[in-house]
């Protein structure tokens, strides 16, 4: 009736909550420049849905999960969003994830990465584009773990780490890995020196690293002497900024998530020319691919749904759905909405056209080969 | 040497002084008198620039330093004995002397000799916390640190307050010694000492001048005494 | 002597020789009562007005700060306590709540152990740390309750199998709408209407805390704690007290908290910037007002809020946490003594040079 | 009969400076006993010791036959030992009557009390305020301590240490900066307090007619060592104090 | 006996990084007493101009100089001297002695400063090299000595004898430390107690910039989040110290720089709480700090 064409000519409101001031301001500012491509893309320029307007709406989280779920309440009530999209820190995220379920919205998570998103705290409106923890594990074992291999595991004492490296460690074993050491220093510690000696001292034909945050190892694996002791280094490929900072570790083998090098298909292409002429130059980043990602799926939903956007018709659609992404193929696993997605084995190598370590394709990751267990039963 | 004219002073809303006049000839010792909350320490205070006097008028040597931070007019040759001795406790005694020394050559480190055979006490609490001194010790590092500069005037504000009797004595011998090249304005309670040293009297009331003459007047009259001091 | 006193000239007026009596009915005269009673009534009709749930979540969010910024003034304000391990009692509070509303099937058992819990785990804590507070004064003091604090928030974030580590959990799933029979805590206005009571309670409280003997005593060890003791006080005791009281009171804000946001991580209930914030909120509204801490709770999270709104007016306020830096500094040169405080001098100098 | 309140052989050492050396004293009780001394002699440093301010290096404290020495000072203070300091030393940002205040309600042992409005006990007030026009200060009873005149706060810390009503005074130069014609007033009513004869009275002064006129006996400190304790015409007699503390004639004091 | 060698050698540099860190706010907060919560940010600022000179002259074109480290140390310098002069002009001078007031007044100038840094450079990480003289390593009976953090052990025994001399040569110590206590007496003395406050804070702001920009080199990037960790060790690191004595910052930071290598390797959880422990302990034991006058 009434209603119907009311909602059908009404724009499609989307609310992206993230980062924009704090600690993760940067990943946050990628998402955001990936999520207004990926629009375009999806809408062919138009920003319009089966007849309705798109319309974002973007606010900030601070990082401080107050902070967060005080914005998600103004986008969900004050502004009326159809649907929402972040945030960047796992924590702001997962103080907002219940309210999805209390406004009935779709909420689609890009790109925090705690496995408890969609895993112990999931609800049946959370969906992920962005990986998880598990899956970065899984592939990180892919990429170096056989039968014996001897290695070493160096992560962060946080969630972050710690989660990483369980996850890790169970992949690796299952491939027959043998786990000589764990090593979680602090993250803020102001010298590894002493955790590196005793990597030194267990001496494994790998050192599989974890990390993510600006105070880093890499240093000091260079000052030791790591890598002239015939151990090799392995861990993802951070941002740019961050891969930058590991001159030293060329030749290193490990994953990547995303670097705009690594994917070969359209719609990274896209990505890429689009991203650099708006932002002079400048090539899209780690969670830029998650940001255009979640964009694609918000889009290709609404389309599946004909406009509609009560979250019980989404969802539906949404369960199990396929969606492009400058990754290629993406799909939300049936139980958990999480993005199966393809990973990258990679080797850091010094190139000519780059100023930095670049990571080169050894192979692409299978959405099977790095699927994570399902842990939100 | 220092004329005071018109003095008014304001501290928060409270009219302290209203209208302090004074002059302090050069070569003697001009004692203020007056009774508890006259006004006395904040006329001092006054004229070192520490509470900001709002009008009037504050003569040295001719020159009008009216609102001059205390530093400048520190430098410009007034040393200052404040009545709460104001000593740094953080600081040995040897250090609140070296922080007092504008200069640290020979005259100056003579002088400060000749303060440490008036007041032995100091040199035997050399190395000790100008925190931990006796409330008489506090008292003789703060004259001795307004005395080891030579200064052309020299404002003191209760000097023999807490000092034992012998020490009351030498703290006078000092003032005479040094009244050769210094002018003093002193506030004292001490009747004994201010009228032995003193040359020219003021008695404050209320922040006003009240009554002024020579010491040798206050030292006869009894009347007046009883009258202004409330004494016999 | 006996008539030398009664000559002194300017004692004009003699005191009545009717002891003054403390008659209850003249609260009803004071200004401040009146306010008191207004504010409260209008923050009651808010509801009315607005059905906006961000809304009542800032202001509950106000309220709770404001306590905690209550109890914060307790230490600061009124004993003269620098403390930078504040958060420790309000996540102890948080935490509480949190666990005990996951791991008891029960919510109403829930809420009670972690009412129970929080009382007593943070009256132990102030306690010990208060019996420091004897020995160390100031900044050092304020360095060990840092360092207390970051020992809870490294347990929080190791002790994992517990508290999920750093990225903390929500608990939203085990709050029930029908707590006690009635309370629905899921819903905003129920909500914004605990924490309005909890508001009004504290601050009558804690007010009545400041004005017995002990607060007053206490504010003389803020001035001059030795002489305290030498007034025959036992001024440890005093600290323990506003210790305990301050932790005790800080933990309930950490509980009303959890009730509001139904989350908890480490770094946002443990943090030190917690405590910081918590320390601004007191300094701009005025140490040692009571109702300063609430206006400085309500200035932070509005003026924030505010300013990051900017944002959408124009792109050059992307940056406005300069702004709000700049805040900072206007306030301290402008009110030195916190906005509250500040105003009371004014008015007060106003009065006694009329 | 031994007195109300003795030292055996007190000591304190600063690192190597011995501040008070083996000092005796005993006190009976009712009587008004001096204490003089040149400066740094240790005076101050005994009432510290006695009022616990400061623990003995060796020695004891009796009070009423009971060694207090280890005692904290506020226990002291409520057995019945109050002093003035003679460094000011009140509570500054706290108004004149709030600082009175404060020393009633320890007399009154209300200590505990966090439920009580502080008005509820508006006797305490009163009291107070009856202490205030004792020194004279009844008229700043509002002004924040901070604002006095230094002579102002000699009184206001009389008018507290009287505000506590204790067995024993001490007190540490109660006349030190006061003005001329406010001296004899101070004197008269340490002198009340005296005739009343139910207190104990230890006195610091270096204004020599005043103790005289005062003291039932001196005590004389010299170097930390207690150099004579007698009868007023006794010491005055003594060449040592005449020499030493007085410098000579003794009709400058 | 290397795996000792190893950990005191990396120990005392990292120590002797956190002293040239704490050593300015070894001033400001020991010396002057300000609770100066804008220090960190004064490291990041500092960090960021030295570092961006250094990277735009020097550049990877043309490798890591030292030419440009060197002016790149230059410019964080005359930055502190100019971020230390507006600072104190327009806030810090008007809180002096009044703590809370220090706090809300320098976390204003942390807020703005760091988004400042925000603003010029960005809000990634940025990565530093070390100047290729000293990026090297010499191995000496089994052990590794880098060569950078050779030269941090040498440049921070310089700062300290310099700010040693210059404390003890030099009324200036003194004054501040009077002037703390009660600054009226000192400018009734005949001293501009401003302006040596004023000094004070530029010198102390300088070092901080000067330590900021080191510390990149050092762990090999910079970022817009350094400040806030850095400056917590700071001020534990004075504090361990005894407020006011330089040489106490000093020997408390190779403590700290110690006891964290030999936590990490022989209990790595306790290296998360080691810098908090031994400041309970030391604070507990001895209230004023290990070389702290007592107050
Ligand atoms: N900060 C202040 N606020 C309000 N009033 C003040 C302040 N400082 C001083 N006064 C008042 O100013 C008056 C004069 O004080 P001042 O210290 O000059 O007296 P004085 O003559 O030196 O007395 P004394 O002999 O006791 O030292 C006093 O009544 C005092 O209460
Ligand atoms: N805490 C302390 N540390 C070191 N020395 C101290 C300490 N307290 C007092 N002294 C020293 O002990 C001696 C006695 O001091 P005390 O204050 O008892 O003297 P006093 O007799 O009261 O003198 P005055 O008449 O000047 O007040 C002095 O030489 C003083 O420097
Ligand atoms: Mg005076
Ligand atoms: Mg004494």
């Amino acid at each position: 009736g009434d209603n119907e064409t009311a909602s059908e000519s009404s724009p499609v409101k989307v609310g992206v909550l993230t980062s924009q001031t704090g600690l993760l301001e940067a990943y946050g500012n990628q998402m955001i420049n990936g999520f207004e491509i990926g629009l375009d893309y999806a809408t062919e320029g138009t920003r319009e849905v089966e007849g309705r307007e798109i319309e974002v709406i973007l606010r900030d989280t601070q990082t401080d999960p107050q902070v967060a779920v005080q914005q998600a309440t103004e986008l969900f009530e004050d502004e009326e969003i159809d649907i929402l999209v972040g945030a960047a820190d796992s924590g702001d995220t997962l103080a907002v994830l219940p309210l999805a379920e209390t406004y009935e919205r779709i909420m689609v998570v890009e790109p925090a990465v705690a496995d408890a998103i969609t895993g112990e705290e999931w609800n049946p409106y959370i969906f992920r584009t962005g990986r998880n923890s598990s899956q970065d594990a899984v592939a990180g074992a892919a990429a170096i773990a056989d039968e014996g291999t001897r290695i070493a595991v160096y992560a962060p004492n946080n969630a972050f780490g710690l989660n990483g490296a369980e996850a890790f460690i169970d992949a690796a074993e299952d491939l027959g890995a043998e786990i000589v050491l764990e090593e979680y220093p602090a993250i803020d510690a102001t010298d590894f020196t002493a955790s590196v000696q005793r990597v030194i001292e267990a001496d494994p034909e790998y050192l599989f690293v974890i990390w993510a945050g600006a105070n880093s190892p890499w240093g000091t694996f260079a000052d030791m002497g790591i890598k002239d002791r015939g151990i090799t280094i392995s861990t993802g490929a951070p941002d740019i900024a961050a891969l930058h900072l590991m001159g030293d570790l060329v030749g290193m083998e490990g994953f990547s998530v995303y670097h705009y090098s690594l994917p070969d298909n359209p719609v990274n292409d896209y990505l890429v020319e689009e991203h650099m002429e708006r932002h002079d130059g400048a090539v899209p980043d780690l969670f830029t691919a998650g940001g255009m990602a979640s964009a694609i799926a918000v889009v290709e939903a609404l389309k599946q749904s004909g406009g509609n956007t009560e979250a019980d018709e989404l969802r539906d659609v949404m369960k199990g759905m396929e969606f492009e992404s400058p990754k290629g193929p993406m799909t939300f696993r049936e139980e958990d909405h999480q993005a199966m997605q393809t990973l990258y084995a990679v080797r850091l190598e010094e190139s000519d056209d780059y100023d930095y370590p670049v990571p080169v394709l050894i192979r692409e990751l299978s959405p099977d080969e790095t699927a994570p267990p399902v842990r939100n039963q | 040497m220092l004329k005071v004219n018109q003095l008014q002073t304001y501290i928060e809303q409270f009219h302290i002084l209203q209208g302090v006049e004074f002059e302090v000839p050069e070569g003697q010792v001009t004692v203020i008198l007056g009774r508890n909350g006259a006004g006395k320490t904040t006329t001092m205070r006054s004229i070192m620039g520490l509470t900001p006097a709002k009008s009037g008028e504050i003569l040295f040597q001719g020159k009008n330093i009216m609102a001059l931070p205390p530093y400048v007019t520190a430098k410009k040759g007034i040393g200052y004995v404040p009545e709460d001795q104001d000593i740094f406790g953080t600081l040995t005694v040897e250090e609140n002397m070296r922080v007092a020394m504008r200069k640290e050559d020979k005259a100056t480190l003579e002088r400060q000799e000749w303060i440490l055979s008036l007041f032995p006490d100091l040199k035997a609490a050399w190395k000790r916390k100008g925190g931990n001194l006796s409330g008489g010790q506090k008292q003789m590092l703060s004259i001795g640190r307004a005395l080891v500069n030579e200064t052309p005037l020299l404002l003191i504000d209760e000097p023999s307050k807490g000092l034992a009797p012998i020490m009351v004595k030498k703290v006078m011998e000092a003032l005479q010694i040094i009244k050769n090249d210094t002018t003093v304005l002193l506030v004292e309670q001490n009747f004994m000492m201010a009228s032995r040293i003193g040359d020219y009297f003021y008695i404050l009331d209320e922040g006003r001048t009240v009554y002024q003459g020579e010491m040798e007047q206050l030292r006869k009259d009894e009347e007046l005494r009883k009258k202004y001091l409330g004494i016999s | 002597m006996k008539s030398n006193l009664n000559e002194m000239p300017n004692k004009t007026e003699t005191t009545p020789d009717v002891p003054r009596q403390f008659q209850r009915n003249t609260l009803m005269k004071q200004p401040n009562y009146w306010i008191f009673a207004a504010v409260t009534l209008l923050m009651m009709a808010v509801p009315l007005f607005t059905s906006s749930n961000s809304v009542l979540f800032m202001l509950t969010n106000i309220f709770i700060l404001g306590v905690f910024a209550m109890s914060y003034d307790l230490l600061l304000g009124y004993t003269g306590i620098i403390s930078f391990g504040h958060a420790m009692f309000f996540g102890i509070g948080a935490y509480s709540m949190g666990l005990s509303l996951r791991f008891f099937d029960n919510a109403e058992a829930g809420v009670l152990v972690a009412l129970a819990a929080a009382i007593v785990l943070c009256f132990i804590v102030s306690f010990f740390v208060g019996l420091l507070s004897l020995r160390l004064r100031d900044t050092f003091y304020a360095l060990i309750t840092l360092a207390v604090a970051t020992i809870f928030l490294i347990a929080a974030e190791q002790w994992r199998s517990l508290t999920r580590g750093s990225d903390g959990f929500n608990f939203t799933a085990d709050i029930p709408n029908n707590l006690f029979g009635f309370i629905n805590l899921l819903d905003r206005q129920t909500v914004y209407y605990l924490g309005l009571v909890f508001i009004v309670a504290m601050f009558l409280i804690m007010r009545r805390f400041i004005y017995s003997p002990v607060g007053r005593t206490l504010q003389a060890i803020r001035e001059n704690e030795n002489r305290v003791a030498s007034l025959g006080f036992n001024v440890l005791h005093y600290k323990l007290i506003s210790n305990v009281v301050a932790g005790v009171i800080a933990g309930l804000a950490g509980i009303m908290y959890a009730f509001s946001i139904r989350f908890v991580n480490p770094h946002s209930v443990l943090g030190v910037e917690l405590t910081i914030d918590v320390l601004l909120m007191t300094v701009i509204g005025g140490v040692g007002t009571l109702v300063g801490a609430i206006v400085g709770a309500g200035i932070i999270e509005i003026s924030s809020h505010w300013l990051m709104g900017l944002r959408d007016v124009h792109p050059i306020f992307e940056r406005w946490v300069i702004l709000f830096g700049i805040i900072f500094i206007l306030i301290v040169m402008f009110f030195p003594a916190g906005i509250v405080g500040t105003i009371r001098q004014k008015w007060k100098a106003r009065r006694s040079s009329l | 009969m031994s007195g109300i309140l003795e030292t055996k052989d007190l000591t304190i050492n600063f690192g190597g400076h011995t501040a008070v050396d083996h000092v005796s004293l005993s006190i009976k009780e009712k009587e008004l006993k001096s204490i003089i001394g040149p400066n740094g002699a240790g005076k101050t440093t005994v009432f510290n010791l006695i009022s616990g301010q400061l623990k003995p290096s060796a020695g004891q404290v009796y009070f009423k036959g009971k060694e207090i020495e280890k005692l904290p000072p506020h226990k002291r203070t409520k057995l019945g030992i109050g002093r003035s300091f003679q460094i000011t030393n009140v509570f500054p940002n706290l108004s004149v009557l709030e600082n009175v205040r404060l020393a009633v309600q320890s007399k009154e042992n209300i200590m505990y009390n966090m439920i009580r409005h502080f008005k509820y006990f508006s006797r305490l007030e009163d009291e107070a305020m009856g202490f205030l026009e004792k020194v004279q200060l009844d008229k700043k009873a509002d002004h924040p301590a901070a604002s006095l005149a230094h002579g102002e706060k000699r009184k206001l810390e009389i008018a507290i240490l009287l505000a506590l009503d204790s067995e024993v005074l001490l007190l540490d130069e109660p006349t030190a900066g006061m003005s001329l014609e406010e001296v004899p007033d101070i004197i008269e009513l340490i002198k009340e307090i005296r005739d009343e004869r139910d207190r104990t009275i230890i006195l610091i002064e270096h204004k020599m007619e005043l103790v005289l006129n005062l003291s039932d006996s001196i005590a004389v400190l010299f170097h930390g060592k207690l150099l004579a304790d007698g009868d007023p015409e006794d010491i005055m007699k003594n060449e040592q104090v005449q020499s030493a503390y007085l410098g000579g004639d003794i009709a400058d004091a | 006996m290397e795996l000792h060698l190893t950990l005191i050698f990396n120990g005392i540099a990292t120590g002797m990084l956190i002293f040239l860190l704490a050593a300015g706010l070894s001033l400001i907060f020991g010396l002057m007493s300000v609770l100066n919560f804008a220090h960190g940010a004064l490291f990041m600022f500092g960090a960021y101009a030295g570092t961006y000179v250094y990277i735009l002259l020097g550049g990877w074109a043309g490798g890591w100089s030292i030419f440009y480290f060197g002016l790149g140390l230059l410019a964080a310098a005359v930055i502190g001297i100019i971020l230390g002069f507006i600072v104190e002009r327009t806030t810090i001078r008007q809180v002096y002695g009044d703590h809370l007031r220090q706090i809300l007044v320098t976390t204003g100038v942390m807020l703005v400063v760091m988004e400042l840094v925000r603003v010029f450079w960005g809000s990634n990480v940025i990565q530093v090299g070390r100047p290729q003289v000293l990026d090297g390593r010499t191995e000496m009976m089994n052990v590794l000595f880098g060569h950078y953090r050779l030269f941090i052990i040498a440049f921070g025994v310089i700062v300290l004898v310099g700010m040693l001399i210059m404390l003890k040569k030099s009324k200036i110590g003194l004054v501040v430390r009077a002037g703390v206590e009660n600054k009226e007496m000192v400018q009734a003395l005949g001293i501009n107690v401003r302006r040596v406050f004023t000094f004070v804070f530029i010198f102390g702001t300088t070092l901080a910039c000067i330590g900021g920009f080191l510390w990149g080199p050092y762990q090999g990037q910079i970022n817009p989040n350094m400040g806030m960790d850095l400056m917590l060790i700071a001020f534990i690191v004075v504090a361990i110290g005894g407020m006011g004595s330089v040489g106490g910052s000093a020997v408390a930071a190779i403590l700290v720089g110690l006891s964290e290598a030999y936590m990490a390797y022989f209990f790595p959880p306790g290296a998360l709480a080691v810098n908090m422990l031994i400041m309970a302990v030391v604070l507990l034991v001895k209230p004023t700090g290990l070389l702290g006058a007592t107050r």
